[in-house]
């Protein structure tokens, strides 16, 4: 499926936690075709906003058939004002963007890593990979704050292990969501899929503490400032391990799904 | 086609009067699906250089109030995989848009150099010669910074190729209007202005630019008023010279109204830069606009209104 | 009076580093019920020329995107009146705040006289002298566009008046370093930049510029990145220099980020423009704002943080 | 009444006409002090919009105590966005700003012309002066077209004669203001005090009619772009004749109600 810009009605704005929110609306192209890990760029309500560029936000859950929700957190400007809006006001989605996650090939088990708000393209994987039948999967979902813990249980195909760790402690394990996979890993019969997305300290954490070779994959969603969302304006490079060299790669294009191993985690 | 936004400017004749800017359309492939190039008076090609260019490091784009800042580094394929690869496939797809070629060098040779071999290339309608690019044999100053260089840029090209040539002047300078006499008497055949302007935004928590080369260059909307007052000091210039030549407007537009500011300060043809990123279809939405607009004040052709503001 | 905002700079203490830009608080009065100046670090005046001005015709002003532009042509009371009518209200009013005079001449003699008439009387504790007035004598090109009338103007001052001397400098020019050392080894004591941009808004149903005058000045958050890499880059001159002068960032400040951003780009002082016409009281509120970030970020005093986004 | 800044919120917003709306906030301040011919300066809801400067506009009614309406009419982005107000947000409110009407001494006859969106300082003023006892008010109000028009009947006092012009004839006489203005004054027995807010052509017409002997005064709100609303910035000037000269006077100080027979209309 081609990405196209869209204008499309606002059904709902929820908030689902701490500063931390689910904009629904209808759009069947982006629902049909969305995988785990694409991303859409979504634009203010024309004339009524003081930003400025669209900005990026990784597919949350779709219907598969016209419906779209979007899980974020306030930040600033943009992320505020998709806070306010209400039911029947425009916003725009250019999408689906970006590359997805691979697909197991071996099926058996997975292992995903969702630190804050890198948790929406983790919840559509878990569901994914659940649908393709993967054996097990583990989703591990950390937060600073418990108040900002989405309540993903209900939301989750019953086969998906939830764990939570937040930082004080207030919900789950008290502390970080690599403490939580680091026994998981080590208990590992065969290699797993594993899955990360969230700040790049906890991305580069976890590529320390694996091998290529223990694991299946090791996958991580990046995020960096975008402007065109397509390839053209070169702003949202990731360097990118070629050698003793870095390349930049577009996060946009060649991304937001990247081999975990080859960022340049030390040069992002 | 409408016919009332057709233009001839450069010796060329241009289906309307809206190109995209350089290094905001990529070699028009990205987008063409959302938004063919061909429907365009012309694409500008990102900046071309002899060798391939990694760029900057990131981050390289912020937003600002109404703006954004880039410090990209002329990332690009470099002249010969352009050749190679991109060229053949826009001059495949550019119906009856025109191919304008930008390009830059880090000395007066490699600007001769990349240009004349553009310039010489099948499906190449014009050079666009981007005069921002720093002078790394003179401290890194920009070419477009004074006078000389510029003349010396402009001429050396202007000796080695036979297609249509614009110099895209950055408003960086104390009197851009002596930058563009330069440039015309060098043999420009038309003037680009402007480029961004340089700026930069702190992150204060990380207490740093936000940028990682420092700074940047401003585009968008809020350059807009500056854009234009050059086109309208640039069009002052031109008719107080032997050989005006064109001007084509650049900086934050995104609408036909904005367009319109441009062409009425003096501008033959308009490119539409960030807005593309803001909207993918913005420049589709400028021509569009600027045909209703004629309709509905009777302009027959909108050259009618170039530099229609100076008139009292 | 919050410690951590108390800033010494031109051997004169302030009580916090915000200021309020000439010609955007009058001289103090007509804002002073909703926001009295005595809050301020300084209240800084609208320039004084010798005579009284009357300005430009209507309309002056005009918004743009993220910004204003602004033709009012030093409309004044003039030296006189202002002397005998508005600094005595103003210093009786002052409190803890000092109180700077903005200056400017059409000749360097006019200059000089102003300046030293005004640096001598009661109440003023610094001059601002605004170098983007125009020369009339050399063909209206503005004192701050070359470094040599940039010398002639703060050397001449400065031999005249015994007050801290401020030049502010206009960021229209090839390379603002150049005219920030320029002034400084003229006898500034400090740098106040930016002024506002040259810019242009044309109103397309009347095919003409909507400013009276055509051009205006560009001010406001649209400005703000231009403004800090015009700090950032003269700090930078600052510290390749003998005897480096602090500096006042101005441009597009609203909030107390905003003058973060400045003081980190290297200003010791900054300086609430247009945001004032925004919100009356946005100075307050750059105030209390600045004082609740040190708080919680540990800073004892506020003069830390100036350059430190020069550091690595 | 001293001007002051205060944030409001939005109690409605209601279309009364093509293009135009009543806005309706609380604010006692401005509601007891309020007089006609001030205006206030309206800021966009904070991060909501994309314009910048607050905005000038007349008050149009008061309860004097604590609602305040505006009348206002969609031209450009401050506008449109004020059309999308919904009860409950927030908008900034500085005022009330500029002079006001001066009330006739001799409490005859008063006509009152508005043209356009000149109509709300001009509703307001006929309510004071049908409250301070003038015997005869007519109010002359002309819109381009009849759709525009707003329903005023029932809002005006009863001795308040009502004319409406439009120049497309669909409600009222078919033309201008000033053809219905120009009969009635010839048919004044004793000088009328004459006020206007309009279009400048409307206005310079009117003071072309009329010779300073043959009126108490004629009085004529003018608009100007303004940024402070406060006398400090000197953008909104209208230029007063001074003998032969014309000097600048500020609009949002001195005005903006001058004396209509001063406005050197040629040059505004
Ligand atoms: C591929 C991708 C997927 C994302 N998915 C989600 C998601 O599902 N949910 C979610 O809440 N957030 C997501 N983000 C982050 C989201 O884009 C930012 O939170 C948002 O842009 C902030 O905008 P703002 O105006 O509120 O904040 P701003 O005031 O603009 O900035 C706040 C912070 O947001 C980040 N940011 C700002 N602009 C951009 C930009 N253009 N591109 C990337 N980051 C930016 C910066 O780190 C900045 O410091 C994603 C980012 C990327 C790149
Ligand atoms: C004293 C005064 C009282 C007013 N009272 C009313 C009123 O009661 N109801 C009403 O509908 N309108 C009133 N106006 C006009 C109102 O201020 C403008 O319609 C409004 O500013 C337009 O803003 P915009 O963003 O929608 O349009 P813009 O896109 O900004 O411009 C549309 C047009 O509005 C005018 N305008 C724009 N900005 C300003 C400004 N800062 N000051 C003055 N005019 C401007 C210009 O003519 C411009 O061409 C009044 C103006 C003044 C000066
Ligand atoms: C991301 C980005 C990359 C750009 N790259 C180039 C470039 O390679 N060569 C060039 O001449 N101009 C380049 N520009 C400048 C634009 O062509 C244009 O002159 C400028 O952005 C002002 O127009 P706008 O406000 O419509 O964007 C670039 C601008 C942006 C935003
Ligand atoms: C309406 C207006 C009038 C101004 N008048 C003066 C002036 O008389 N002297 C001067 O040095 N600067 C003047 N300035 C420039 C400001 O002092 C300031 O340098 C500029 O506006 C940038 O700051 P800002 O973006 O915060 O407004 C004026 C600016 C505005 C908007
Ligand atoms: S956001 Fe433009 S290339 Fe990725
Ligand atoms: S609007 Fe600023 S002086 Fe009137």
């Amino acid at each position: 499926m081609k990405p196209s810009f869209e204008w499309v009605r606002v059904k709902a704005v929820e908030r689902l936690a701490d500063k931390t929110y689910l904009l629904g609306y209808e759009r069947p192209d982006s629902a049909r075709s969305a995988a785990p890990g694409q991303f859409c760029m979504i634009s203010p309500p024309e004339g009524k906003s003081s930003f400025f560029l669209p900005r990026p936000f990784s597919y949350f859950r779709t219907d598969g058939r016209a419906r779209v929700d979007i899980l974020f957190r306030t930040f600033g400007k943009a992320t505020r004002l998709m806070a306010s809006l209400r039911p029947g006001e425009r916003i725009g989605e250019f999408g689906p963007l970006g590359n997805s996650f691979t697909m197991p090939g071996r099926a058996e088990h997975a292992i995903l890593l969702g630190g804050g708000i890198g948790l929406p393209p983790m919840a559509m994987l878990a569901g994914r990979l659940a649908g393709a039948g993967v054996a097990r999967i583990d989703l591990i979902y950390g937060e600073l704050e418990g108040a900002r813990v989405v309540k993903l249980a209900a939301t989750l195909p019953e086969n998906v292990r939830l764990h939570v760790a937040t930082e004080d402690g207030v919900v789950g394990h008290r502390g970080r969501v690599t403490e939580i996979f680091a026994p998981m890993f080590a208990k590992c019969d065969r290699p797993p899929a594993v899955y990360a997305c969230g700040p790049n300290p906890m991305m580069a954490a976890v590529a320390s503490m694996i091998t290529p070779e223990a694991v299946e994959f090791y996958q991580a969603s990046c995020e960096q400032y975008m402007a065109c969302g397509r390839g053209i304006c070169q702003g949202c490079v990731i360097p990118v391990w070629n050698g003793d060299e870095t390349v930049y790669m577009r996060c946009c294009t060649e991304g937001p799904v990247f081999n975990g191993f080859e960022v340049a985690w030390t040069h992002v | 086609m409408d016919p009332r936004l057709k233009v001839r400017a450069l010796g060329l004749e241009f289906q309307n009067p809206v190109l995209v800017a350089s290094g905001t359309f990529g070699y028009g492939d990205e987008y063409y699906d959302v938004m063919p190039f061909s429907e365009l008076g012309a694409l500008v090609t990102k900046t071309i250089t002899r060798e391939v260019r990694k760029g900057n490091p990131p981050p390289r784009i912020v937003e600002t109030d109404s703006g954004m800042l880039n410090s990209i580094g002329l990332a690009n394929v470099g002249l010969e995989k352009f050749l190679a690869e991109k060229l053949p496939w826009i001059a495949e797809h550019a119906g009856a848009a025109r191919v304008i070629v930008n390009v830059a060098g880090f000395s007066v040779e490699e600007f001769i150099e990349v240009a004349s071999v553009a310039g010489g290339a099948a499906g190449v309608d014009a050079l666009e010669v981007n005069l921002g690019c720093p002078n790394v044999k003179a401290g890194y100053v920009h070419f477009g910074a004074d006078p000389d260089s510029v003349r010396q840029v402009v001429s050396g090209v202007r000796a080695q190729v036979d297609v249509p040539l614009i110099a895209k002047l950055t408003p960086n300078v104390t009197d851009i209007a002596a930058l563009a006499g330069a440039a015309v008497e060098a043999g420009a055949d038309a003037l680009s202005l402007i480029n961004t302007i340089p700026g930069m935004k702190i992150d204060v928590e990380r207490r740093k630019p936000t940028i990682a080369m420092g700074f940047g260059g401003l585009s968008g909307p809020a350059v807009r008023p500056v854009g234009v007052a050059c086109v309208y000091k640039v069009y002052q210039q031109m008719v107080s010279m032997d050989h005006p030549v064109p001007i084509v407007g650049i900086g934050g537009i995104c609408s036909a109204e904005h367009a319109l500011e441009y062409i009425m300060a003096g501008a033959s043809l308009v490119q539409v830069g960030t807005a593309s990123f803001v909207h993918p279809q913005a420049a589709r939405q400028v021509i569009e606009g600027l045909a209703e607009w004629c309709e509905q004040h009777g302009v027959k052709n909108i050259s009618e209104l170039v530099g229609a503001a100076h008139k009292v």
